[in-house]
């Protein structure tokens, strides 16, 4: 018997893998022959659970979908409900949706770059930027009561008004961050080890990316400036100014570029936000009783951009108070098994998890 | 590219960006294929599935964008419960594939033409798929595991509610300084 | 037959070769290996040219008889093509000294009556016969195909002696015959570029290899690399260095051959990737096989490092400061074949089929004899020194000092085998005393498939036996990968096609029509006319 | 008395080599902006490690892979002299020379890759194999400064070698030497970007995988030990060695800092190309420094 292939598992226990899932890896030495994604380390039944239960309840959950950012999964509950219900946000709702939405995405782009750069043993970026990333997360704490998982983005607008000071503390820590970012392109972006590492490992490319369904940076580091916020616009993107960065090259490194200019966009449509936010206003609509909080027989489907690609909801109501169907999509489903899978195939051992983080794999929004 | 699915199509507004559109399992592949050429919905984005128990049947919803991701075109094809197979699109998109192999297992559709319907989060399973709606999540559990024991200080929540608000209403009926 | 001035070098390729070949010697094919030995014998004691080319031979034709009964028809051919082309390059060398000399006995020549370019001519040819003998790079195809085809205990004799008869030659020719001769400088330094060339190519062949003996033999060629450069620099300190390695390298391809072809009785494979596991099968070739490659990668504590040693501070000597870089990168890159060596067959997961056979008792001993050679030599480097600066002195160089046994002097400094030694004995008792007392209890896993893996369990037939895929990553530098890319056989390949295409054309010759003929006849005519005005 | 010499140099070894440790997670953890541990915590580690209930092994070459491993560590603190002069301190390096001691930095490594490997851990030999493709090119850009540093001494004796530089050390006189053995010197100590052999996100724990309990407390103990002694190696061939213990510690510790500040700041490279970035560079550094000798 030739036993030239060897069979490893990266992950669900292992430093280089982005949660719990695993990839099990045919090596040939350390060169990649072919690679399986598998899933079902943490399938929790979201979906089945949020079937049985009342709007109120199910909102609890949705938010655990995406640990490292979860609010696009309140946004796409909330956006869903609404649109089923029929109910209209305030201006004043719309506005701090987006603050929230976009202090996630910069916690998020934050943490992607603790996971990115670990994957290359560079930990000092990860420490610095875990820690701007909870300087985020205290705001948040202030806003909503949780670090984590907020629960902040109900159907109808937001829960609790913005504590006194809050616009100007967020002001001031944009500030620091604008200052930050300048320190992480020295010592990450523009970091001569690290673009050796990134560049050309890991390409996507060709006019057939559109057509497989991929989204986020994998697409705008390949050129193709698509962004939901600007090209099926949701809440009140369509009344910010702000840019869709891209890169050409398609590669690990194109993609990290991407996101360190999306980090300052989110700082730019922050301080937007906090310029025209009106200073009064509900922010919350008048919703039915808990029973009563019924949807229509109807569906629908609802997207926004996340800070790593298109988040799907599909929603389908019966009449009840409970939801018939919601069905997540995240853009993790696609990365991991149809891009990531014939992506490894010819990479060396060491590259797996700086591929994996690039494509900003997040198994809990896979399995739900 | 709305003009020709107006044309061809009973397209269904839901709102400005979202279309609905529904088709048969015998017009699927046929519809898709000249809603791919002749418009520019030519992605894949979702794959659902809903269970109507009470209409015995299954709506799969393909979700098509299209390449400005402007908007989206939902496709519903209803199908038996009991007579449960639909054709592959994994020719037509490669994303489909891992789409496809989840709903075989979450409620056991097979679809023809996909190798890859093997195992895809749960492992070994052999109960009826678990996102049916006749599957009992509650049964499940009870049947297969044990529940755990609490602490030993465990207390009982209704009882510690109870115990408190009545603690609070006998402090209110005697002012304290009296 | 024996009136020879460097009688004592004889006796000590001679005496390897008894060392070797009289405890491999089996009844089916003695007549061969005697004629063989009888072979040597004449080669090394000759004391004629005509007699050392009639020994020559002699070993070419019957290592060729012995090599007949396992190898491939194309390997023989290669085989002997190649010995071929070195004997008619020595036969060259031989018959223009007899040109200049008018005579093959040793002691009528004279080199310092040789013109330059006479001079330079012979060299050349001789290094063309040591070359090929010792697979220089390039000319090395023959020695890895026969070394892997050979039958196993054939294959011991051929790396641990057959490849040492281009050094002797080399010995013989230049620096006891040719010594006075007015060779160009030149072609030393390019002779001792090429060994180090060689050898470090030949490392990461070898590294690369999925067979074990022709990982052996690419291993042999390096070291042999490493004797062509040392003596290419035509010093005392360096032919007892490189006499010292022979000696050593002798003993270690015994020891590494017969472990392996104990192992191929075992197990009936030849491959690091159908092999694993068989530490606990056979845990006295495990550790014979462990002392081999310890002494191959030229590590203190086993004989290995002595020559090492003594080829390093040669160097340093002579301020070859590159060329020892490069000895020294060749041999710092041997340590990933001698792990793969050891990890391919003893160590990692046993293959899920197996059948164990039973080696001969007999393919021990040698093992052990050079096993216990190696260990003694650690302990008294300087041993062999004595012995070898008497062939020094006798071929006209200063004696070494080897007044202490224990101790190995070098112009460069100095080691103490008996302190090494001794130092790593008493920290290797003490601390295995330390964790044998430990509190903690050593609890062994009963089954092996037991590891850490991720959080995943190994199923029986996952392969976790890294045996092929170790080296493989050499492929993906980009200075080694052109090295294991390009096979200096496409060279040859492309060589013998360029042959047959001209004898065609020649050939052609015969089978042309009478115009045809003619036609040339009057061009031919032509041409001489217009030359001739 | 030689005995006493030779146990106060491992005492002052394993202290040293445990305290860097210590300082090595303090100073890093100040690049990350955090406090880290008490310089303790190493030295208690190891002891914890040490007095654990149970520890796994898979077979006798698996429980004598960690105690070669510590021998050759401490075989190469014996045999380089801590002091450039006097009696004490000089262990056995009247015994051995450079190119000793430089072989003796392998022996360990193999000793305990023997018993990696007996553990049958894909992850374990991958390191391992990791680590000698990279020493092929690690070596070398070393061995060429030390040669050069041979050379110019006209001796691979300690004593001599640090003789030589009692006017002008070699990080002076050869400036390019002594960057090509840097270079390869943070590829020794394990620091980025050259820390390819345990890398966490690649192989696991590389060959550290399947040790446990006072295995691993050897492990660790020794590789305490044997940073010292690389340190000890720098400074004696580049740095003049030592007059006294406060300069021996002065100068390993400058050594040491600067190592460790390089290693945060840098990604690591994959295998591959910290081959190709050691033979090119330092290599290169290494020959243009043989060639101005």
């Amino acid at each position: 018997m030739e036993r030239k292939v060897i069979t490893i598992y990266h992950g669900p226990q292992h430093p280089g893998i982005t949660g719990n899932m695993s990839v099990e890896l045919d090596l040939m030495g350390e060169t990649i022959t072919r690679a399986r994604t598998h899933v079902g380390y943490l399938h929790r039944g979201f979906e089945k659970l949020i079937e049985r239960r009342t709007i109120i309840q199910a909102f609890t959950i949705v938010c655990r979908i995406c640990v490292p950012e979860p609010d696009p999964n309140e946004a796409n509950f909330a956006l869903a409900v609404e649109r089923l219900a029929g109910i209209e946000v305030s201006e004043r709702a719309s506005y701090i949706r987006v603050m929230v939405l976009e202090m996630a995405r910069l916690g998020a782009q934050l943490l992607w770059m603790a996971g990115q750069s670990g994957s290359v043993g560079l930990g000092t970026v990860g420490q610095w930027s875990i820690y701007d990333r909870d300087l985020i997360l205290d705001l948040f704490e202030q806003l909503t009561g949780g670090r984590v998982y907020h629960m902040y983005i109900y159907p109808g607008g937001v829960r609790r008004e913005l504590p006194d000071g809050f616009l100007e503390r967020l002001s001031a820590l944009l500030d620091y961050l604008q200052k930050r970012l300048d320190a992480y392109d020295r010592l990450f972006f523009d970091n001569a080890s690290f673009q050796k590492r990134a560049i050309g490992v890991g390409v996507v490319r060709g006019e057939e990316v559109l057509r497989r369904g991929f989204s986020g940076q994998v697409l705008r580091g390949c050129g193709f400036a698509r962004d939901l916020r600007r090209d099926n616009p949701y809440l009140l993107y369509d009344q910010l100014e702000f840019d869709i960065p891209t890169q050409s090259a398609g590669d690990v490194y194109a993609r990290a570029l991407v996101r360190r200019a999306e980090m300052r966009e989110s700082i730019r449509i922050l301080r937007q936000v906090i310029a025209q936010m009106p200073e009064e206003g509900a922010i919350m609509q008048k919703l039915p009783k808990h029973r009563k909080f019924t949807l229509p027989k109807e569906d629908t489907y609802v997207a926004v951009e996340s800070a790593r690609g298109e988040f799907g909801y599909y929603m389908a109501g019966d009449g009840s108070e409970m939801i018939r169907r919601m069905q997540v999509k995240g853009p993790s489903l696609i990365h991991a098994f149809s891009l990531l899978e014939p992506l490894l195939v010819g990479e060396e051992l060491s590259n797996v998890a700086l591929i994996m983080n690039s494509l900003g794999i997040c198994p809990p929004e896979i399995e739900r | 590219m709305m003009s020709y699915l107006e044309e061809h199509y009973e397209l269904i507004h839901k709102t400005p960006r979202l279309f609905a559109l529904h088709v048969t399992r015998e017009q699927l592949l046929d519809t898709l294929h000249q809603i791919t050429t002749h418009t520019s919905f030519d992605t894949l984005s979702q794959l659902t599935c809903t269970d109507w128990i009470e209409e015995e049947r299954f709506e799969l919803g393909y979700m098509l964008t299209n390449a400005l991701r402007s908007h989206n075109l939902m496709l519903k094809c209803s199908i038996a419960r009991d007579k449960v197979t639909m054709p592959s699109l994994a020719l037509l998109f490669a994303q489909a594939e891992v789409m496809e192999r989840e709903l075989h297992e979450m409620f056991g559709i097979g679809f023809e033409g996909n190798e890859t319907l093997y195992d895809f989060a749960l492992e070994g399973w052999c109960d009826i798929p678990p996102m049916r709606r006749e599957f009992d999540t509650l049964a499940y559990v009870n049947a297969h595991y044990d529940f755990r024991e609490g602490r030993e200080d465990n207390l009982d929540v209704k009882e510690e509610i109870k115990k408190r608000k009545a603690a609070a209403k006998s402090a209110k009926e005697t002012p304290s300084g009296a | 037959m024996f009136h020879f001035e460097a009688t004592l070098l004889a006796h000590l390729f001679f005496g390897l070769s008894l060392l070797v070949i009289l405890p491999l010697l089996r009844r089916r094919d003695l007549v061969l290996h005697l004629l063989l030995l009888l072979s040597l014998g004449i080669l090394f004691y000759a004391s004629s040219l005509a007699t050392l080319f009639i020994g020559w031979e002699m070993m070419g034709w019957s290592s060729y008889f012995i090599l007949a009964s396992s190898a491939r028809v194309a390997t023989l051919q290669r085989y002997i093509l190649f010995n071929l082309g070195g004997a008619f390059a020595l036969l060259g060398a031989i018959a223009l000294l007899y040109g200049f000399m008018g005579s093959l006995e040793y002691r009528d020549i004279d080199a310092s009556l040789l013109p330059p370019w006479a001079m330079n001519a012979i060299a050349l040819l001789l290094f063309v016969a040591v070359f090929v003998k010792s697979g220089i790079i390039g000319l090395h195809d023959w020695v890895v195909d026969s070394y892997s085809e050979a039958t196993p205990l054939f294959s011991a004799i051929l790396s641990a002696i057959l490849s040492k008869a281009g050094i002797y030659l080399f010995i013989v020719m230049f620096m006891v015959l040719l010594k006075e001769g007015a060779t160009e400088p030149l072609l030393f330094e390019i002779m001792a570029w090429l060994g180090v060339i060689t050898s470090i190519v030949a490392t990461f062949k070898a590294i690369s290899q999925d067979e074990m003996r022709r990982l052996l033999a690419y291993s042999s060629i390096a070291q042999i690399g490493y004797i062509i450069t040392i003596l290419a620099l035509m010093q005392g300190f360096a032919l007892e260095a490189a006499l010292y390695h022979t000696l050593i390298h002798t003993l270690i391809k015994l020891l590494l051959f017969m472990n392996i072809a104990s192992i191929i009785a075992i197990t009936q494979k030849e491959r690091f990737s159908e092999l694993g596991g068989m530490i606990y099968h056979a845990p006295v070739l495990f550790l014979l096989l462990v002392i081999g490659i310890i002494a191959l990668a030229g590590m203190p504590l086993l004989g290995g490092f002595n020559s090492k040693f003594l080829i390093y501070t040669a160097l340093l000597e002579e301020k070859r400061a590159l060329l020892l870089g490069a000895v020294m990168f060749s041999s710092a890159s041997a340590f990933l074949y001698c792990y793969k060596l050891v990890y391919g067959i003893y160590l990692g997961q046993r293959p899920q089929e197996a059948s164990l056979h039973v080696s001969p008792k007999s393919y021990y001993l040698p093992q052990l004899l050079s096993a216990a050679l190696l260990v003694l030599l650690a302990l008294l480097p300087s041993l062999p020194v004595g012995y070898l600066s008497v062939i020094g002195v006798e071929l006209g160089f200063a004696p070494l000092d080897d007044s202490n046994l224990f101790i190995l002097q070098s112009a460069f400094g100095s080691f103490h085998g008996g302190a090494l030694m001794g130092a790593f004995g008493v920290a290797f008792v003490a601390l295995l005393g330390l964790l044998q007392l430990a509190h903690s209890k050593a609890k062994k896993v009963k089954d092996p498939l037991d590891i850490s893996y991720c959080g995943e369990v190994p199923r029986s037939e996952t392969n976790l036996h890294f045996g092929y895929g170790m080296g493989y990553e050499l492929h993906r530098i980009s200075f080694i990968a052109p090295l294991l890319r390009h096979h200096s056989r496409v060279l040859w390949d492309r060589l013998s096609l360029i042959a047959s295409d001209f004898s065609a054309l020649l050939s052609s010759l015969y089978s042309l029509s009478a115009q045809h003929v003619t036609l040339l006849a009057l061009l031919l005519f032509t041409l001489l006319l217009l030359g001739g005005q | 008395m030689l005995l006493l010499d030779l146990l106060l140099m491992l005492l002052i070894a394993y202290g040293f080599g445990f305290l860097y440790y210590g300082l090595y997670r303090n100073l890093s953890a100040r690049v990350h902006g955090r406090f880290g541990p008490s310089l303790a915590q190493s030295f208690s580690d190891s002891i914890k490690l040490f007095v654990k209930e149970e520890s796994t092994t898979f077979g006798w070459m698996f429980y004598l892979g960690p105690v070669i491993m510590a021998s050759g560590a401490v075989l190469n603190v014996l045999f380089i002299p801590f002091l450039n002069q006097g009696e004490s301190l000089q262990g056995l390096s009247s015994y051995g020379n450079l190119i000793v001691v430089l072989y003796l930095m392998v022996l360990g490594p193999l000793g305990n890759a023997l018993g990696v490997g007996s553990s049958g851990n894909p992850f374990g030999v991958m390191g391992v194999t990791r680590g000698l493709t990279r020493l092929l090119a690690l070596e070398l850009p070393f061995y060429l400064a030390a040669i050069g540093v041979m050379i110019d001494a006209g001796s691979a004796d300690f004593g001599i070698i640090m003789q030589a530089q009692s006017t002008q050390s070699n990080m002076f006189a050869h400036p390019l030497l002594f960057a090509a053995a840097f270079i390869s010197f943070l590829g020794f100590m394990g620091k980025s970007p050259f820390d390819v052999v345990g890398a966490p996100q690649e192989v696991y724990s590389g060959p550290a995988t399947e040790f446990s309990g006072k295995f691993l407390a050897l492990l660790m103990s020794q590789s305490a030990m044997f940073s010292f002694a690389k340190l000890l190696l720098m400074v004696n061939l580049f740095w003049g060695g030592a007059d006294h213990l406060g300069e021996l510690v002065a100068k390993t510790f400058v050594l040491f800092v600067a190592a460790t500040f390089i290693g945060s700041v840098y990604a690591r490279f994959s295998t591959v190309q910290s081959v190709e970035f050691l033979i090119r560079i330092p290599t290169l550094l290494g020959i243009v420094g043989l060639a101005l000798l």
